[in-house]
């Protein structure tokens, strides 16, 4: 039987991959900041069940209250980031950045 | 020993320089009494501390920067020779330059600067230390660029950039001889030369070259030359400053503090340094007579003129026998005197006569009979016409030629008096001799401030050359001096 | 073996869903996968016996953040702004497979070591709370708590930068048309009651069971929300003395409880005896300020003239 | 007592954010307040780590490894002062572009609470032992900077708000990926327990994860192209914030992973890749700030050439040769070479906004005459030019000796020739600027006049950047205070 910590680090280092994949290979932004999510909570889960790992003597809480303050640090950068980019849509009616799009930035 | 005395000295030029920069534009009167009072007050300590000099007694100042960085002050004969010299010029030059600027705009800023200029070219006569020296030497670029560009027209601002463009290069390369040098042998102290024999020989010629390269910027070392004459564009005092008090003086010293203080004089010989060096200043001197004979505006020749004969003091250097040594040496008093009084008279003609090309000096001597007086001095020690001092310097230059066994530096100086006599003596034929053309624009030498300081500067650079036997002439300092060198 | 079998399961729709969401065609739909894909992050996080971080994931990662994301497609979609699509990248793809294996590779091989639970169960007594996720938050690292809870206002107040100048003094978010007798409206004054219930009850088993200031704080940040899309509230100007207040509230009380414990010889230190009254007082003023910030970030800035 | 000094620095700006937001028809005079509050304690927390060492305390009296740990050291309060220095007078200096008369506007809101939390995010990664909390810190701190730097609301600054903050999201992942792994291995986050257990891979992975996203942030090459449209973007308050002192944050911590933390796991190669990454951005940056003609463009490409010197402390100070005698020297000389920066590179940013005031925009083709109109700001200028070209004397002449000189008696001279051209480079797009200043013709007939007492704002910070090159042997043997590994004093085998 394979721990449930080490299968969900497993799953946390493939959301990585595939959440950095999504963030460097799109140009629209909504959907780089939608990748950068699915990156953050793969980290938070390699960390989860980097807690979990040791031999068993109750869940460590540190992590957790760390992972909890990381959710709350990502949603606040996404929520910055979302309306900056609701204004650049706004004014120039694109939803990327110059250079990702060939235009001198 | 102590401390008090280098530092007041670095303080008469610095603290008027900080003070004048805020005084408002049209306080032209505390301008004058601050600079002024500054430069006598130099003046005066200067003749303290050569009698404490000769007393024996060391003066040094000491600030530390950062282990193995620290700002070295510290009076030797040398430095005494080159703040003697830059003391005295600098109240000259204070003088015509208040008369010569009036009431023109940025006064505050020039004379700020201009201040800031002097200290930086007192620090690095005083500089005990290779990185004290560079650091005022830097300090002399930063600080000379706000004059050279002060008419802010596009000439000015053109010949400031070339000014820099040469420069800074020049001082990286210094900064990277420096370093490589000390990297290897810890702090280089003048007094006390270290034993730079643990760098290779390759390495130590390279060093050596840099440092050339870096200090004969400021020198106009053929090929190093081409901003001092675009620097003609900045207002006569900047000239004087440029070409005698100051910056290419500072080159010439530079030199000399590389060859008898870094490297010394065995060393230089040892790596075969020397001559390399000599021969180019030679091809200088010749080079720069050649290129003045070209030029038909006055200023323009003058600073061809420059090019050549600073490279005597570093020929004197190079060749590094005692003769020659005495020679270069006092060439440095003596070419700061008599090219301060051609720059001087050159700036009266300009501004009272209104005279800038040399086809326009006809019949001038009689309408500014003075100021010819003085420009027919400068010329005719520029040419080594007995008794004036530029006699002197090519006496003892050429004695210490032979006396190196280099006899063709007999043959480069005789060729040199000649085409020096061919650039001036035209110039004095029409001062003397020509006929003024019928519309030519009014002159006179209604400004006692600009007269009274050329006239002093020509008395000095006949006086040096009258009186070379002396106890307290120019000539009997630099054999002082190069007794202390030489082995 | 039931429970591998189910996590198998889990992490198989994880990825799934995750991939559906960053390679998904539309962007509606990448972020419908993303909100499934956050409940499925729930439910790892339950797998792992960390109730506190599935109720934050379920709340903040999947719910905020996907209010946040549809309400950013729908200002996209009516600003007309697109975007080349997606360059498939092998190359890249590649890359980021690799680093997914030597990530892997990390969690197989890290050698054993043993948490920081004994020392933080030795803390506990008296560290007022019993919950040990709580007492870290709030007091064992207070301090991240107190800035992490400050970057929220700082980001509020970004979001705010980017309102026109002449909104300036307006009600946040675009004004929202509501039929009174509408599906949303009965919701609208239907859920919030209940919400508010959940909310505080989040907030105040949050000192001895899962939950606390930040899940209760979102649970209110829904309501309010709900509320206002209903027409039953309305937001508050943005200079609205009580908004500020209120958004301040937690962030100086934590502070000010912190500088008394300075003056007493350790910031942000709680005395033993009062603990328990001080986590629950930050808790409380926490969750108000956490629970207007979100609701505010998620109205954004103000667009209309006042 | 020492408590109170070590969290004020924090605390105050925080404090003054929140109240900001809630009185802010005060928070003008309340950040104007905090920044001298704050410079004054630095300043008095430095005296007492010179005078006692190290100062250490534990948040909330919890010990690493459960709680978190602050400490103040040579380098931490050394940074933390000349921050406060910058952060004073750019507040002051920003008092009369937002500061709002009667009616409360956006910016004039939005301005003051941003430039806080940036302070204090800014003085809690200068103190912060604890790599968790100086991830929050850098959130904190970038996040405000972003805002920052979108506040004027123009297309082209949001556009660089959004770089900006591609930037930074990958940059915090890959940092806190690192801290994850460093806590998996360890069970603590505490740099000082880290740096006496023995290190294996996981730390040097996590290691390499934190340098990377530390590298983003400090804008190291090839990281660097989100930082001049940022910088430059936004208003010159915000910009010599932004420029000055932001960047300085991460890298103070990755000194702290790479001198404190492990040491022992920098290989040559990993050194060598650091300095050659600094060495391209001095190159690049500088010959990128020579094509520019704006000036706030080449004052921002000036960071990222300035910046890459910093790195340059990594293969001369770095690994095995922390315990060569010459390292003392580089490792002082990059946070000599990062005070310098910070002064000069705020003063020239304010100068620049002045001159725009004055000018209407920040063409080069604007500074024409400027010398005659705006003496002390061009003065200003001038010095801090001086400063950043490493032209004696300044702060930064003082760094560039150091380096060099270590990069000579380290036998490394390559570095010495990067940091000789990247001089020369400076001053050649630096003369640029001040040569139209000091052009006469073509210069612009009718300007808006900028009150003087503006204009020195920028000239102080100035002179404090040449006043460190002539008094720099204090904070030389302060920064040696808690130096890790500090082996032998002076600079010469």
């Amino acid at each position: 039987m394979i721990p449930s910590a080490t299968l969900f680090g497993l799953a946390g280092a493939a959301l990585v991959g595939i959440g950095l994949y999504g963030f460097l290979a799109h140009a629209h932004l909504l959907r780089r900041l939608l990748s950068f999510n699915v990156l953050g909570s793969g980290v938070f889960l390699m960390f989860g069940a980097a807690a979990w790992r040791s031999p068993w003597i109750g869940a460590d809480a540190v992590p957790h209250a760390l992972i909890i303050t990381g959710i709350v640090v990502k949603l606040a950068g996404s929520a910055l980031a979302i309306a900056l980019l609701v204004q650049l849509a706004r004014a120039t009616r694109r939803a990327a950045l110059p250079e990702d799009e060939g235009r001198p930035p | 020993m102590t401390a008090v005395l280098p530092v007041l000295i670095l303080a008469t030029s610095l603290v008027p320089a900080l003070l004048i920069f805020w005084l408002p534009e049209r306080a032209w009167r505390a301008r004058a009494w601050l600079n002024l009072g500054g430069a006598a007050v130099k003046i005066l300590l200067v003749v303290f501390l050569m009698v404490e000099v000769a007393n024996g007694v060391t003066h040094e100042a000491r600030l530390d920067l950062a282990p193995g960085l620290y700002l070295l002050l510290r009076v030797d004969a040398l430095t005494l020779l080159f703040v003697s010299l830059s003391a005295f010029l600098w109240l000259m030059t204070t003088i015509y330059a208040i008369a010569y600027l009036g009431d023109g705009p940025n006064l505050s800023r020039f004379f700020g600067f201009f201040s800031l200029c002097v200290a930086a070219t007192t620090g690095l006569a005083l500089a005990g230390t290779l990185i004290t020296f560079f650091i005022f030497f830097e300090l002399l670029t930063l600080t000379t660029w706000p004059l050279v560009v002060h008419k802010e027209d596009a000439k000015s601002v053109k010949a400031g950039r070339l000014y820099l463009a040469y420069s800074l290069p020049g001082s990286a390369a210094l900064l990277v001889a420096i370093i490589w040098l000390e990297s290897a042998t810890g702090p280089v102290i003048f007094a006390e030369p270290g034993d730079l024999r643990v760098l290779s020989d390759a390495s130590l010629m390279a060093i050596f070259a840099l440092f050339a390269l870096g200090v004969g910027v400021k020198a106009a070392l053929f090929p190093l030359h081409g901003w001092l004459p675009e620097a003609m564009a900045a207002p006569a005092p900047v000239s004087a400053l440029l070409h005698a008090v100051a910056v290419v003086k500072a080159g010439a010293f530079g030199i000399v503090r590389l060859i008898y203080d870094v490297f010394g004089i065995a060393l230089t010989a040892e790596l075969g340094v020397g001559l390399p060096l000599a021969l180019l200043a030679a091809f200088t001197i010749l080079w720069g007579s050649l290129r003045a004979l070209q030029q038909t505006e006055v200023k323009k020749r003058l600073a061809f003129s420059t090019v050549s004969q600073v490279s005597y003091i570093i020929l004197g250097a190079a060749l590094a026998g005692p003769y020659a040594v005495i020679g270069g040496l006092v060439h440095l008093v003596h070419q700061g005197l008599m090219k301060i009084t051609l720059f001087f008279c050159a700036g009266l003609y300009d501004e009272r006569a209104g005279i800038t090309r040399i086809d326009q000096l006809d019949g001038i001597g009689r309408r500014m009979p003075m100021t010819s007086i003085c420009f027919t001095i400068g010329a005719m020690g520029m040419i080594g016409i007995p008794p004036v001092a530029g006699f002197v310097s090519k006496f003892y230059l050429g004695l210490g030629g032979l006396q190196a066994g280099e006899p063709w530096v007999v043959g480069v100086l005789a060729a040199s008096a000649l085409l020096n006599a061919g650039y001036f003596l035209p110039m004095l034929y029409r001062i003397w001799f020509g006929v003024a053309p019928a519309d030519a624009p009014q002159a006179d030498e209604r400004s006692l401030g600009m007269l009274v300081p050329a006239v002093a500067t020509a008395a000095a650079s006949l006086a040096a050359g009258l009186f070379a036997g002396a106890a307290i002439s120019p000539l009997a300092w630099a054999s002082l001096i190069a007794a202390g060198y030489l082995p | 073996m039931i429970g591998t079998a189910l996590d198998l399961v889990v992490v198989a729709l994880l990825v799934a869903a995750a991939l559906a969401a960053v390679g998904a065609r539309g962007l509606f739909a990448g972020v419908v996968f993303f909100v499934g894909y956050g409940v499925f992050v729930a439910i790892a996080w339950l797998r792992l016996d960390a109730i506190d971080v599935a109720l934050a994931e379920a709340a903040i990662g999947a719910g905020l953040t996907g209010v946040l994301l549809l309400g950013a497609v729908g200002h996209l979609t009516r600003a007309g702004a697109g975007a080349p699509p997606r360059r498939p990248a092998i190359p890249l793809a590649l890359a980021c497979a690799g680093i997914s294996v030597m990530l892997g590779w990390a969690v197989l091989s890290l050698p054993d070591a043993p948490g920081l639970q004994a020392p933080v169960a030795a803390a506990l007594p008296g560290s007022g709370s019993t919950n040990p996720v709580t007492s870290v938050l709030l007091n064992f690292r207070a301090f991240d708590t107190l800035l992490e809870s400050i970057v929220l206002l700082a980001v509020l107040v970004g979001v705010w930068a980017l309102a026109p100048d002449a909104a300036w003094g307006g009600r946040p978010g675009l004004v929202q048309r509501v039929r009174p007798d509408g599906v949303l409206a009965g919701f609208g004054r239907l859920l919030p009651p209940l919400g508010l219930l959940v909310g505080v009850y989040l907030v105040w088993a949050g000192t001895k069971q899962p939950g606390g200031a930040f899940q209760g704080g979102t649970v209110l940040a829904a309501v309010w929300l709900l509320a206002s899309m209903a027409g039953v509230a309305r937001a508050p100007r943005v200079t609205s003395l009580i908004l500020r207040a209120a958004l301040v509230a937690g962030p100086v009380l934590f502070l000010a409880v912190g500088m008394a414990g300075a003056l007493g010889g350790s910031f942000l230190g709680l005395r033993p005896d009062w603990a328990a009254a001080l986590v629950l007082t930050i808790e409380v003023g926490l969750t108000l300020s956490i629970a207007s910030a979100l609701a505010l970030l998620v109205l954004g800035p103000p667009e209309r003239p006042a | 007592m020492t408590t109170l000094l070590l969290s004020l620095p924090v605390a105050l700006p925080l404090l003054a954010a929140l109240l900001a937001v809630a009185a802010s028809r005060q928070a003008a005079g309340l950040a104007m307040a905090t920044g001298f509050l704050v410079l004054g304690l630095s300043v008095w927390l430095a005296f007492e780590v010179a005078a006692a060492g190290p100062i250490t305390i534990a948040l909330g009296g919890w010990e690493a490894p459960l709680g978190i740990v602050l400490r103040a050291d040579g380098l931490g309060a050394g940074f933390l002062v000349v921050s406060a220095m910058v952060m004073a007078v750019v507040l002051v200096a920003a008092q009369p572009s937002f500061e709002d008369q009667g009616q409360e506007s956006r910016a004039g809101f939005a301005f003051w609470p941003l430039a806080l939390l940036l302070f204090a995010g800014l003085n809690t990664a200068f103190l912060s032992r604890d790599l968790f909390n100086l991830f929050v810190a850098l959130e904190l701190l970038t996040l405000s900077a972003i805002a920052l730097v979108a506040i004027e609301g123009k297309a082209g600054s949001v556009t660089a708000a959004l770089r900006y903050m591609v930037f930074a999201l990958l940059g915090s992942v890959l940092f806190l990926l690192g801290a994850a792994l460093a806590y998996a291995a360890h069970a603590t986050l505490d740099i000082g327990l880290l740096a006496q257990v023995e290190l294996g891979w996981p730390m040097a992975a996590a290691l390499a994860l934190m340098t990377m996203g530390l590298a983003i942030k400090t804008a190291l090459f090839p990281f660097h192209a989100w930082l001049p449209p940022a910088h430059a973007g936004a208003p010159a308050p915000a910009s010599a914030m932004l420029s000055a002192l932001v960047p300085k944050a991460s890298f103070v911590i990755l000194l702290r992973l790479w001198f404190d933390l492990a040491p022992e796991l920098a290989s040559p190669l990993l050194l060598a890749v650091l300095g050659g990454l600094g060495a391209v951005a001095v190159i690049h940056g500088s010959l990128l700030a020579i094509g520019q003609d704006r000036l706030k463009l080449i004052i921002a490409y000036s960071t990222v050439a300035q910046l890459g010197y910093l790195f340059l402390v990594f293969p001369l100070a770095g690994g095995a040769g922390g315990a060569q005698p010459w390292s003392a020297g580089a490792w002082t000389a990059a946070s000599f070479h990062a005070f310098a920066h910070m002064l000069a590179k705020a003063a020239m940013f304010l100068a620049a906004g002045l001159f725009l005031r004055a000018v209407g925009h920040d063409r080069l083709e604007g500074l024409r005459g400027l010398a005659r109109a705006m003496p002390i700001a061009c003065f200003a200028f001038g010095l801090s030019a001086i400063s950043l070209m490493g032209l004696p004397l300044s702060g930064g002449f003082t760094a560039k000796y150091l380096l060099l000189t270590s990069a000579f008696a380290s036998g490394q001279w390559g570095w010495g020739l990067v940091l000789v051209a990247g001089g020369l480079l400076a001053a050649i797009y630096l003369f640029r600027p001040l040569n139209l200043m000091f052009s006469k013709e073509g210069a612009a007939a009718s300007l808006t006049p900028v009150p003087r007492w503006e204009q020195v704002l920028p000239l102080l910070l100035a002179l404090a950047a040449v006043l460190l090159g002539l008094f720099s042997a204090g904070p030389f043997a302060f920064l040696q205070i808690g130096r890790p590994g500090a082996a032998a004093e002076g600079l010469l085998p």
